[in-house]
C-alpha cells in the first residue's frame, strides 16, 4: 500500500525532528495519499543535500534564515533555475543552559550563579561547533552578549576563551565585539567540550561527560533535560533585542576554499522553510508546508516558539 | 632407562590402557602394532607431551609427573618430520641449541657436524618446503640429535623413504648410536626394521601392551593369534588338539591332522601358526615322518617375489608358501597338484583360551 | 601450492559474476578520481593543506597505534582462545564478536561510557592523569574497540592452523611454553597477523562515528572531511576523499604485495 | 585436530593479556545493559513498538539481501581470485580492498554517486524503472559495497588452502569444471563462507554513514536509532541499542555454535 | 594402450624432458625413480590436468591432447589417498558416479559391491579423516574402480600401508584387474612390489626416462650407474678395462682385478655393478676358478636383516655382501679377515662413456 502514496521528503534541522514526528502522523491522518519522510541533519548539511549532493526534497526546514539566501540562491548546476527564490521564517528560539541533575552543582544553578558555577575548574561544559552548526556560533555569541550584558569582563574567557589552543580573543571594534576562531577549534583542557552537533552534545550530556551544554530551548524541553533560561537580552530570541544582538559577532576559521560566508553577526534566531524548485512534488510540499506552519504556530512540546513579531 | 608403569590415558574413544613396559639403557627398542594402536601416544607420553590418567614413568629411576617435555632430555622424531616450515635447514638443526646457553661458536660448530654427517650441507639455506622427503628426514633427525638427548623417540622415521636412502639413513643411525650411547625407542611397520635393529620389541594392539621380546620370538612365536596376522604369518588355523603324548600333539583342522611339538591335553582348542618360508613340496614318493605333517593341495594362485615364488594351494585346509626361486618351473604350475610337508619344530601352537605372554 | 596449467573455462565464468564486484569498486573509484583528475591544481593544494596532512598523519598513526595495541593484546588473545576448549570460549567469542555488528554511533557511544573522564574505565585512569576525551588516547581506544573483532577472528583462525605437532617438537628440543609459541606458532600465523592488521587497520582508519563520539580533536580524517563537506560542499571534501583513497590503495597494493610471498613456506599441504 | 591435554601456564599468562579486550567488551556491554535492565517496562515498550520491529527487520533483510549477493557474486570471484596468478590479480585486489579503509561517508558518497538516478549504474537502471535512492536495493547497495571486502578475502583465503589434489582426482572422476567446483572446493570452503558471511553481514547491518546517503528512507536500525537520539535523548536509543545488541548476540552465538562443528573433517592436518 | 611421444612439460625449474614411452594394453607398468623425479608429474600429465608444452599423449591409439580429464576414462589415486574430507565413505566412492547418468540403483549396486570386496562396509558412513591410512586407501581404489575405468594410474598406492594390509590390498587389486582387463601404471619405490607385480618398468631420473625394461632387467642389470645405485646394488665402482679377450674382461679397480664377462677393449673407463648377493666367503684352501674374481677384506661391520646377514669388508676396495644365515657363526666375526669370492656372470659392466640403454 505504501507504493500508492507519495513521498514527501522534508529536509529538517535535527532540532525540528521531535515535532516534525507529530507532524507527520496528522498531516498523513489528514491526507492519506502523502507518506512524509523526514529526514534530519545539521541545518548546513540539510542545505548541503540538496546544493551538492542534489538530493530532490520537497521541503527543507532549517533553524537560520541566512543559510537560505546563502548557500541556495545560486543557479543549479546544470540548470538555469536557483534552487530556490524564497523561504518562510516560521519560529523562534532561545539559547539555553541545559544539564541534568547528574551534572555537577545540578543543585547550586540558577539564573543568577550560572556564570559562576560554569566557571568553576571542574565543570565541563559543551557547545556544538560554530563552524558547521548554527547553535555553535550562537553560544559563543550568547557567551560574548553575556559579558558586557552583566559587565562581566573576563567571562568569555574563563567560560571558553582561554580553554582553547591557541585561545579565543575578543576584539572590540566601535561596539561591536567579535571572535576569530582558528581553523581548528582545539580545547587545550578539560573545561569545554564541542561536538558535531546537538546530538552528539546531547549524549554527551546524558552519560555524565559533560555538565552543561548550550542548547536550543526546544531540544532542551524536547528531551527533559533541566535548563537556565537566559535573559531575553542575551538569549537570541527576542528580535527586540535585534540591535542589541547584532554587537556580537563571530569570525569563522574557514580554509581559504569554503564557500560559506565567514561572518556570523548576532541576530534573533529565525527557522525558515522553502521548497526547493527541484521538489518533485511542488502541490503537496506546499500543502505540507502550510500544514506545518499552522503546527508551529500552535506550538507544543518540542516546538521552537512561534515568531511574535511580523 | 625407562619404566612405564600401568601407564593409562585418555584422548577421546581411544588412548592407552594399563601398559606397563620397561626399555633397558643404551638399547633400540621398537613398538609395532597396527594404526591407530596409540604407538604415537606411548612416544608422546613419554616425552612429557600428555598427562596420564593413571599410572607412572619413571626415566633414569626418577619420576619424571611433574617434569616438563623441556626438561627431560628426550628428543622426538615424528614421522611427518615436522619441521619448522619458516626455518632454513641450518636453523631448524640449531633450533634445540639456542634454546639452551650454548655460545654461537659451539652452536655453529655442532651444526655444521651434524650438516655434514647427515649430508645436508648444499641444503644449508633451504627451507623444508623445498625438500624431498628423505632430505627432510634426515634434517628432523639431526635437529633431534642436536641437543645431545640421551634418549630418542623416532616416530617411524624410515617409512616414507625410498629404499636406497632409508638403508643409508639406518646405517647412520646404528653409527651414531654406538658412539652416543643413546637409548632410541622406535615406532615402526617395517620387519626389515624390526630384523635389523630391535633389542627388543613391543608389540602394542588397541592400547595395550600384547606381547613384549625378541624380533624372532614376535614374527616367528606369537604369543596370540592376534600378533600372527600382525606378524604376517601365512597360515594360521584354528583347530582342537586331537591327541597328545611325548611332548608331540596332533592338531585337527578342518579334518587335517598337524603334528606340532607342545604339552596340551586333547580335546583344548587351539590356533596353529605356521610361515610359508617352512612349507616344503615333497618329492614324489617321499613319506613324511613321524614329526611332519603332509598336506596335499591344488594350487591356486603363483606370485613371484624377490625372494621366493609365493604359492597358494586350495583345499580342505587353504596353505600358502613361500618357494625358494629355485624350486623347478615344472612342479610350480597352477592347477598342479603338490604335497606339502611340514615339520613339527616349525608349527607354533597358541592355546586358545589363555593368551600366554612370552 | 602451485596451481593447475590447465585452461579453465569455468574459471571464465566466475570472472564475469564476479567481475560485477570488481566492476562497481572500479566505478566507483572512477566517480571520485575524474572531476579530481580534472582539476589537478585543486587537488595539490589541498594535498599540499597543512591541516589535510596533519590529520592524514593522525588517523593512520592512531590506526597503526590501535593495530599495534591489537598486535600485542589480540594475539596473545588469539592464541589463547585457539588452545581453549572450555565452553567459556564460546562466551568470549560471541562478546568480542559484539563490537561487528553494532551501529556505529552505539559503539561510540559504550566507549564513551567507558573511557570518560568520569566512566567506568576513564575515572580511575583520569585519577592518574591519564585522558581520553578529546585526545589521541581516546581515538586510539574507539578504533580498538571497533575493529577488534576482524583482528582476533583472523588471527584465532591462524593460530587454530599450526600444526600441533610442530609445538611439540619443539617443546621436547628443550623451547619452554613460551618459546614455542614465540618462535614456532607466532612466526606460522604471521600470513594472518598481517591480513588480520590490515583488516583491522582499514576499519579503525575509516571509523568517524564511534571516534568523534569521545575525541572531537584531533581531527581525524572522516571528521575533517565532513566538516569541509559543510563549510565548503562536495569538490572539497572529495578532494581530501581521493586523496585517502590514493593513499589507501597504494598501502593495501603494497601490503598485499608483501603478504603475497610471506608465509609461503607456511603450508603442509 | 585435538590440542594437548597438557596444562599450560603461558595460556595463562595470555589470557591475561587477552582478557583486556574480552573485559572491555564485556564492560561495554553493561554499561548499555545496565541501565536498560533496571527499567524493563520501558524496554519492552521499545521492544514491542512497530516501528523498532519494522527497522530491525529490515536492516537484517538488507543485510541478508547484501550477503546473499555476495554469495552469489563474490563466492565465484573469490574462487577466480585464487585461482588466477597474473599480475591483474593484484590490482583487481587492491580494488576489492578500497572500501575497507574509506571513511563510511565516502563510501557512501560513492555509493550515491554511482547509484543515485543519475548516477552512472543508477541512471541506465532508472531508465528500466530500478531505483536506489530512498530504497531497499539502494540500502543493499551500500551495504555491499562496505562489506565486500570482508566477504571475498575471507573466502578467497580458504579457496586457497582447498588442496589441488582434490579437485584433481574430481576431474578424474568424470567432474567438470564446475561439478568439480560444486562439489569439491565449495563445500570444502563451506566454513570460511559462513565466517565471512558473518563479517559482511555484521559490517552491513551495523552501517549507517553509508546508508543513509543513499537511503534514509526505509530508516535501518542505525538511522533510527539516530533518528530516536534527536528526538528522544539517550535513554529511547540506548533502548533499541540494546534490543539490538541482545539481537546480534543471540545471532553470533548462535551461528559460532553452529559453524563450530562445520568444517571439522575438512582439514587435512 | 598409452603412447607417449616426446612429452616435454615445464613446472618451474622441473619438469619432465623429452619423454617417449609405451605401455602396452592390460600390462601393469611400473613407473620408479627418486623422489622429484617428474614420477608424479606422468601421471598427471597422462590423466590430462597438465598441458604439454611439447609431445603428445595417445590412449587407444587417438590423440588426447584436447580431451579434458572427465572424458578420457582414467582413474587417479594419489599416494595421499585425496579423499573428499566432506563425504562419507559410500559418497566418496559414489562421486564419480553421480558425474555420469547412471541410476540410483545401479549406483547403490556397484557402491555396495566395492565396499564388500574392499571390505568397508562398516565404515560405509564413516568420514575419511577418521579412518586409518590403510582404510582410507582402500577407499581411494574402490572409488577410483567404481567408475570403471580402462586404465588406472596409481601413485605410490601402497606405500604407507603396514605391511600385512599392504599385502592383502595387492592380492585384491591382482584379481581385479585380471577380472576387469585393466592397464595399470603405478608409481612406486618399493622393489618388493615390482618384482611381484611389474610386466614392465620405466626408471625416471631428472624427468628423463634413463631406463625401461622387466624388473630384473633394472634391477639386476641396471643401464647406468645412477640405475644401479638407485637399484640398491651394493658394490658399485669405477674402473678401467685392463685385459680383454674371449669375451672375458678383467677391470682394475684400485688395484683389485675384477673378471666380468664382456667385450671391451683394454683400456676403456667401466663402471662394475655386484649385488650383495652375488658375494660368497671361500671356504678355506679354495683357489678361485678363472671365471671367478677372489678378493681378500677384513670384517668391518656385520648387520643381521632378516633374510641373510649383512658384512661390509674393509680393504682398497670394500665390500658389502650378503650372505645367508647359515653361515657359520665363527666366520662371521667382526675384525676377521676373510677371502671373498665373485663369478664373472655376476659382475655387470656399463661402459663410461657410451650408456648403454638394455
Ligand atoms: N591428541 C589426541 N587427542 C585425541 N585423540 C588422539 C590424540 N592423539 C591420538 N589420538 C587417537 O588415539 C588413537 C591412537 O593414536 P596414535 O597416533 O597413537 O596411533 P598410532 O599407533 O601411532 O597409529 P599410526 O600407526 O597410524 O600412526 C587414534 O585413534 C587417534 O585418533
Ligand atoms: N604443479 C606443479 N607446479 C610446479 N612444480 C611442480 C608441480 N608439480 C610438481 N612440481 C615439481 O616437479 C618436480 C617433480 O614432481 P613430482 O611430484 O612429479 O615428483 P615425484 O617423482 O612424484 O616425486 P615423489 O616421489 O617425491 O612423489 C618436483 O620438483 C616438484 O616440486
Ligand atoms: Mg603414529
Ligand atoms: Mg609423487
Amino acid at each position: 500500500e505504501n507504493k500508492e502514496k507519495t513521498p514527501i521528503r522534508v529536509l529538517a534541522a535535527g532540532s525540528l525532528l521531535l515535532p516534525l514526528g507529530g507532524v507527520e502522523t496528522r498531516f498523513e491522518a489528514a491526507k492519506p495519499g502523502a507518506d512524509v519522510q523526514v529526514e534530519g541533519h545539521g541545518s548546513i548539511q540539510v542545505i548541503r543535500q540538496v546544493t551538492d549532493l542534489h538530493s530532490t526534497a520537497d521541503v527543507v526546514l532549517v533553524a537560520d534564515e541566512s543559510l537560505i539566501p546563502d548557500m541556495m540562491y545560486r543557479t543549479m548546476e546544470g540548470g538555469r533555475q536557483n534552487y530556490t527564490d524564497g523561504y518562510i521564517p516560521f519560529a523562534t528560539n532561545a539559547m539555553v543552559i541545559a544539564y541534568t541533575n547528574q551534572s555537577r552543582y545540578a543543585d547550586e544553578i540558577t539564573n543568577d550563579t550560572w556564570r559562576e558555577v560554569l566557571a568553576r575548574p571542574d565543570v565541563r561544559t559543551g557547545f556544538s561547533n560554530p563552524m558547521l552548526d548554527a547553535a555553535g556560533y550562537r553560544a559563543l555569541m550568547v557567551a560574548i552578549l553575556a559579558e558586557s550584558y552583566y559587565h562581566d569582563t573576563g567571562l568569555f574567557d574563563r567560560l571558553i576563551g582561554s580553554h582553547f589552543d591557541p585561545p579565543l580573543v575578543l576584539e572590540n571594534d566601535n561596539g561591536t565585539t567579535a571572535v576569530t576562531l582558528p581553523s581548528v577549534l582545539r580545547p587545550s583542557d578539560k573545561k569545554v567540550a564541542v561536538r558535531d552537533g546537538s546530538i552528539y552534545l546531547m549524549s554527551l550530556l546524558s552519560a555524565g561527560g559533560i555538565d552543561y551544554a548550550f542548547e536550543y530551548r526546544s531540544v532542551a524541553e524536547g528531551q527533559n533535560l533541566l535548563y537556565i533560561p537566559l535573559p531575553a537580552e542575551i538569549d537570541l530570541s527576542s528580535p527586540a533585542f535585534r540591535k542589541e544582538y547584532a554587537r556580537a559577532r563571530v569570525v569563522l576559521g574557514f580554509e581559504r576554499f569554503s564557500s560559506l560566508g565567514r561572518v556570523r553577526t548576532g541576530s534573533p534566531i529565525v527557522y525558515a522553510g522553502t521548497i526547493p524548485n527541484t521538489a518533485p512534488h511542488p502541490e503537496l510540499a506546499k500543502e505540507f508546508m502550510n500544514f506545518t506552519l499552522a503546527e508551529a504556530e500552535k506550538g507544543g512540546n518540542g516546538w521552537p516558539a512561534p515568531l511574535g513579531g511580523p | 632407562m625407562i619404566t612405564i608403569e600401568h601407564l593409562s590415558l585418555d584422548v577421546g574413544p581411544a588412548g592407552i590402557r594399563d601398559l606397563s613396559l620397561v626399555i633397558k639403557p643404551k638399547t633400540w627398542a621398537f613398538i609395532i602394532g597396527p594404526s591407530g594402536a596409540g604407538k604415537t601416544l606411548i612416544l608422546e607420553a613419554i616425552a612429557g607431551l600428555h598427562t596420564p590418567e593413571k599410572g607412572r614413568i619413571l626415566i633414569r629411576n626418577t619420576d619424571v609427573s611433574g617434569l616438563s617435555p623441556e626438561k627431560r632430555g628426550i628428543a622426538l622424531v615424528y614421522q611427518d618430520y615436522s619441521l619448522f616450515p619458516h626455518m632454513t635447514v641450518a636453523e631448524n638443526i640449531a633450533f634445540g641449541l639456542k634454546q639452551g646457553n650454548k655460545s654461537s661458536e659451539e652452536r655453529e660448530e655442532i651444526v655444521s657436524d651434524l650438516l655434514n654427517r647427515f649430508r645436508l650441507l648444499r641444503f644449508r639455506d633451504r627451507y623444508p618446503g623445498t625438500l624431498s622427503g628423505g632430505e627432510q628426514q634426515r634434517v628432523a633427525l639431526a635437529r633431534a640429535l642436536a641437543v645431545q638427548p640421551e634418549l630418542l623417540l623416532l616416530d617411524e622415521p624410515f617409512a616414507a623413504l625410498d629404499p636406497q636412502i632409508r638403508e643409508e639413513h639406518i646405517l647412520l643411525m646404528q653409527q651414531i648410536r654406538r658412539e652416543r650411547g643413546l637409548t632410541i625407542v622406535q615406532v615402526s611397520h617395517s620387519r626389515e626394521e624390526a630384523f635389523a635393529l630391535a633389542d627388543q620389541v613391543a608389540v602394542i594392539m588397541e592400547g595395550r601392551l600384547v606381547q613384549a621380546g625378541t624380533c624372532e620370538e614376535i614374527f616367528f612365536q606369537p604369543a596370540t593369534p592376534e600378533v600372527a596376522r600382525f606378524a604376517r604369518i601365512e597360515n594360521i588355523f584354528s583347530g582342537t588338539v586331537s591327541w597328545s603324548g611325548d611332548g608331540m600333539i596332533a592338531v585337527d583342522v578342518n579334518g587335517t591332522s598337524f603334528r606340532a611339538l607342545a604339552e596340551i591335553p586333547a580335546g583344548r582348542p587351539v590356533t596353529l601358526c605356521i610361515r610359508g618360508r617352512d612349507l616344503q613340496i615333497a618329492r614324489d614318493g617321499v613319506t613324511p615322518g613321524p614329526y611332519q605333517t603332509c598336506v596335499t593341495g591344488l594350487i591356486s594362485e603363483l606370485t613371484p617375489m624377490e625372494f621366493g615364488i609365493r604359492a597358494e594351494m586350495s583345499g580342505p585346509c587353504p596353505l600358502v608358501a613361500i618357494l625358494p626361486r629355485e624350486v623347478p618351473a615344472q612342479s610350480l604350475q597352477r592347477g598342479r597338484m603338490v604335497t606339502i610337508l611340514i615339520d613339527a619344530a616349525a608349527v607354533r601352537v597358541i592355546p586358545s583360551d589363555l593368551k600366554e605372554t612370552v | 601450492m602451485i596451481r593447475s596449467c590447465l585452461p579453465n573455462p569455468f574459471i571464465f565464468v566466475s570472472w564475469l559474476l564476479g567481475g560485477v564486484i570488481v566492476l562497481v569498486s572500479g566505478l566507483a573509484l572512477m566517480v571520485i578520481a575524474v572531476p579530481e583528475l580534472a582539476d589537478l591544481p585543486h587537488l595539490t593544494a589541498i594535498a599540499l593543506d597543512g591541516r589535510v596532512i596533519e590529520s592524514l598523519s593522525l588517523t593512520f598513526a592512531a590506526g597503526c597505534s590501535a593495530v599495534l595495541f591489537l598486535l600485542l593484546c589480540g594475539t596473545p588473545l588469539a592464541y589463547a582462545l585457539s588452545r581453549t576448549t572450555s565452553r567459556w570460549r564460546s562466551v568470549a567469542e560471541s562478546l568480542l564478536d559484539l563490537p561487528l555488528a553494532l551501529p556505529h554511533t552505539v559503539a561510540g557511544l559504550m566507549v564513551y561510557l567507558l573511557f570518560m573522564s568520569r566512566g567506568l574505565i576513564g575515572g580511575p585512569l583520569a585519577q592518574a592523569g591519564i585522558f581520553f576525551e578529546d585526545a589521541f588516547l581516546g581515538i586510539v581506544m574507539a578504533m580498538i574497540f571497533v575493529s577488534s573483532p576482524y583482528y582476533v577472528n583472523t588471527v584465532r583462525e591462524g593460530f587454530e592452523r599450526v600444526p600441533v605437532h610442530l609445538e611439540y617438537v619443539a617443546r621436547t628440543l628443550g623451547a619452554t611454553e613460551f618459546a614455542a609459541f614465540r618462535f614456532i606458532a607466532l612466526p606460522l600465523c604471521s600470513r594472518h597477523i598481517w591480513s588480520g592488521a590490515l583488516l583491522a587497520w582499514g576499519r579503525a582508519v575509516g571509523e568517524f562515528a564511534a571516534v568523534i563520539m569521545i575525541a572531537y580533536f584531533p581531527e581525524v580524517i572522516s571528521a575533517l572531511m565532513y566538516q569541509r563537506f559543510s563549510t565548503g560542499g562536495i569538490a572539497e571534501s572529495r578532494s581530501i576523499a581521493f586523496i585517502m583513497i590514493v593513499v589507501c590503495l597504494v598501502v593495501f597494493f603494497t601490503l598485499r604485495t608483501m603478504t603475497r610471498t610471506r608465509g609461503e613456506n607456511d603450508d603442509h599441504h
